[in-house]
């Protein structure tokens, strides 16, 4: 049994203990009431979803110094495993949106920022499949990985220039006990599946990528050319 | 023996594709001045290494360094000291022969009599004429003169007679000789092995992607003929 | 040899190809013009709302055309490897990003200047702010577009499926520059009573220095093979 | 204290049941493709040996 299926039992369940507290045993929200349930799987999935992103980043910029195989599975790994947290975000939070607000979407910022970062990372995987040779693929995504990330930020801030209508989550400093812990245990558990999907992902990206280089033999006594 | 460093010295060059090596275990050894003539059926990897050595691709394996210069490290001086003869033209057919010479000399920071040189290789007529209007063989030309305009102490010419006329035989074997004549080092590639093996000093011949044989160039068509 | 030379050398005959090519360029130029024309079939004759959205649809037409002219920009430099025989020159890498880049920004900062005359009478927009600041932000927001606009098309000219991978990648890059250029813009078209031109343009020069810099970093690895 | 939003299970059911499903959807044809990658690299070995 590969080694990160305990990371999976173990985010499986403390998804389940999450779930149960979050849905049954937390009192409901003051302004939101059982809506505001929702909550305790959006915001730790919007977390992981940033968390994993970053973890791409750092991980392109392995890829572009380390050139290896491994690093690529990992980013790709990583990379599909964001773009599946965001949409799972863009959904919630529309659901949200719509009890909240009265509407589906609204333009805020992080949920208009997060549509934005899962089109750029599928942009980035679409990329990838466009493409046969495995180091020109390397490179291009991280290279596309390190330019996407680094314009979450700035998306961001543009957005909020652009139109600020955001109704700030509750953070967990101002809530009461009951409600911080669902929210952290799904964090913890989204982080454990998170990093279980992006290990397997960069397991499946390896084994596709076909059987590894075999070691050219080297002639012990090889012929050197020129010299003659 | 001279104590300068070999113009080319390769160890243990080889380049993978996927889990295919194109070209593996090639060792080179060339005293500036000196010159090598590289044979094999299509697909031996004789492209391949040229490209290597031009720094156009990188090897999976082994170092290479021209004139002592680290070629990995060091890239962009290496690419001071050599140039190479492609079966790609390298040159842009909307714009004119002239006008593509002047751009390679304005990147490279050389000048030089331009219109000389188109002379030296046969083009002056058509000088001024857009290159998607010239022949394949006068393309081949051009490529030469974009060449010789780099003053390449390292010069690697990937099948240089193909494309050309019976005159153009005669124009390559005369420039050849005019570039040995300068001190320079050619590596060479072609499927005309008598005549490089008449105009050549050292041999070589690769198949499958392997050393099969060095020697002095005269041995090679009888090299080559064993193969066969 | 200094990356400015080298740079200047490299915008040098990328403007040569361009004028070379132009017969491609006025087809660039009849496209953005068409999409203009599109945008108040869509919209309806109504003048007051096209007007107002004016900067809007130019944004919008110089977007979808500079897709076009970006990958055609580098469809001159695959066809023969052209590309590759300047980079096996003694040159660094980040000369041919800017040179090409600069040659891309001044193509689509001309085809720009061209889409305003267009706005202004299929629109019936009008300049009511300052024309310092409509050039302003064309010119910042072209900026913004052609420089990720450039590394993106230098990837996408050798997949597959170029066409589409293009706008793909590149558009969600470019939403910020998009944001505030159609602001700057519009400012410019229907007047600017609280002066808030100049604020949207500082944005714009962070996120032109951020998008200049860094595929400037990256172009070297992008274009090896 | 206007709007306090009564009910929306409907809602919260929706929120959960995607985002579960979704991640189990995920993991299972993951974890399907990654053993036919692996059934198929050891067919391709096997031939190779043999």
């Amino acid at each position: 049994m590969d080694r990160e299926h305990w990371l999976g039992i173990a985010g499986l369940l403390l998804l389940i203990g999450g779930s149960v507290f979050g849905l049954l045993i937390a009192p409901p929200e003051k302004y939101m009431g059982d809506v505001g349930r929702i909550l305790y799987i959006h915001v730790p999935t919007a977390w992981n979803a940033l968390l994993i992103a970053t973890a791409a980043f750092v991980i392109a910029i392995g890829s572009l110094v380390k050139r290896s195989p491994k690093w690529d599975a990992a980013l790709h790994g990583t990379l599909a495993t964001t773009a599946l947290l965001t949409v799972m975000l863009l959904i919630q939070g529309a659901i949200w949106a719509k009890p909240t607000w009265g509407v589906y979407w609204d333009w805020d910022p992080r949920l208009t920022t997060s549509a934005i970062m899962g089109v750029s990372f599928a942009g980035l995987l679409a990329l990838r499949a466009s493409l046969d040779d495995p180091e020109r693929r390397a490179t291009w995504t991280a290279v596309g990985t390190i330019i996407a990330y680094v314009d979450v930020p700035i998306v961001y801030m543009s957005i909020k220039w652009w139109r600020t209508l955001h109704q700030n989550f509750s953070t967990p400093e101002t809530v009461n006990e009951m409600m911080v812990i669902p929210l952290r245990i799904n964090a913890f558990a989204m982080l454990f599946i998170g990093i279980w999907l992006s290990v397997r992902m960069a397991r499946l990206s390896l084994a596709e990528r076909g059987a590894a280089v075999p070691t050219a033999p080297a002639s012990a006594d090889p012929l050197i050319a020129g010299r003659a | 023996m001279s104590t300068s460093p070999p113009a080319v010295a390769a160890s243990a060059l080889g380049r993978a594709y996927r889990d295919r090596w194109a070209l593996a275990d090639v060792y080179i050894e060339l005293a500036p001045g000196r010159s090598l003539l590289l044979a094999g059926p299509n697909g031996a990897g004789k492209t391949t290494l040229l490209r290597l050595l031009a720094t156009a691709i990188r090897p999976t394996t082994g170092t290479l360094s021209i004139h002592g210069l680290d070629a990995r490290k060091d890239p962009v001086e290496a690419r001071r000291r050599l140039a190479l003869l492609s079966h790609r033209g390298h040159l842009y057919s909307e714009l004119s022969a002239l006008q593509n010479l002047s751009t390679a000399a304005a990147i490279s920071g050389r000048e030089g009599d331009l219109l000389g040189l188109l002379d030296r290789v046969g083009l002056h007529a058509r000088a001024h004429d857009a290159v998607r209007t010239l022949s394949a063989g006068m393309r081949k030309r051009l490529a030469f003169a974009r060449l010789l305009l780099q003053e390449p102490d390292v010069v690697l010419l990937d099948e240089p007679y193909g494309q050309l006329d019976p005159a153009g035989f005669g124009l390559v074997d005369r420039l050849i000789g005019e570039l040995q004549d300068e001190g320079r080092t050619l590596v060479l590639s072609t499927h005309l092995v008598e005549r490089g093996a008449g105009i050549l000093q050292s041999g070589m011949v690769l198949v499958d992607g392997r050393v099969t044989w060095v020697g002095p160039a005269s041995g090679t068509p009888a090299a080559m003929a064993e193969i066969a | 040899m200094g990356v400015f030379a080298q740079t200047l050398a490299v915008f040098r005959k990328d403007v040569l190809l361009e004028w070379r090519g132009r017969s491609r360029v006025s087809a660039v130029v009849f496209f953005s013009t068409m999409t203009l024309l599109l945008f108040s079939f869509a919209v309806g004759p109504g003048r007051e709302v096209l007007s107002r959205h004016a900067a809007g649809y130019l944004w919008l037409a110089l977007l979808l055309s500079s897709v076009l002219s970006l990958g055609e920009s580098f469809r001159v430099e695959t066809e023969d490897e052209a590309l590759e025989g300047m980079r096996l020159l003694p040159v660094d890498p980040r000369a041919l990003f800017f040179g090409k880049a600069s040659s891309n920004f001044l193509l689509l900062l001309g085809l720009a200047l061209l889409l305003v005359p267009g706005c202004l009478v299929l629109y019936s927009a009008e300049i009511r702010g300052s024309a310092g600041l409509l050039v302003a932000s064309l010119a910042l927001g072209t900026g913004g577009l052609a420089a990720p606009g450039t590394l993106y098309a230098a990837m996408t000219a050798r997949a597959r499926g170029r066409d589409v991978l293009l706008p793909l990648l590149l558009f969600p890059l470019v939403v910020p520059v998009l944001l505030a250029s159609v602001k700057a813009t519009s400012l410019a078209m229907t007047g600017d009573p609280m002066n808030q031109g100049p604020s949207w343009l500082g944005v714009l020069v962070c996120f032109d220095v951020v998008y200049w810099s860094l595929p400037a970093i990256l172009f070297g690895r992008v274009i090896e093979d | 204290m206007e709007g306090v939003i009564v009910g929306g299970w409907g809602y919260v059911a929706a929120a959960w049941g995607i985002s579960l499903g979704l991640l189990l959807g995920w993991a299972v044809v993951l974890n399907v493709r990654l053993a036919a990658a692996r059934a198929a690299a050891q067919d391709e070995g096997a031939t190779d040996a043999g």
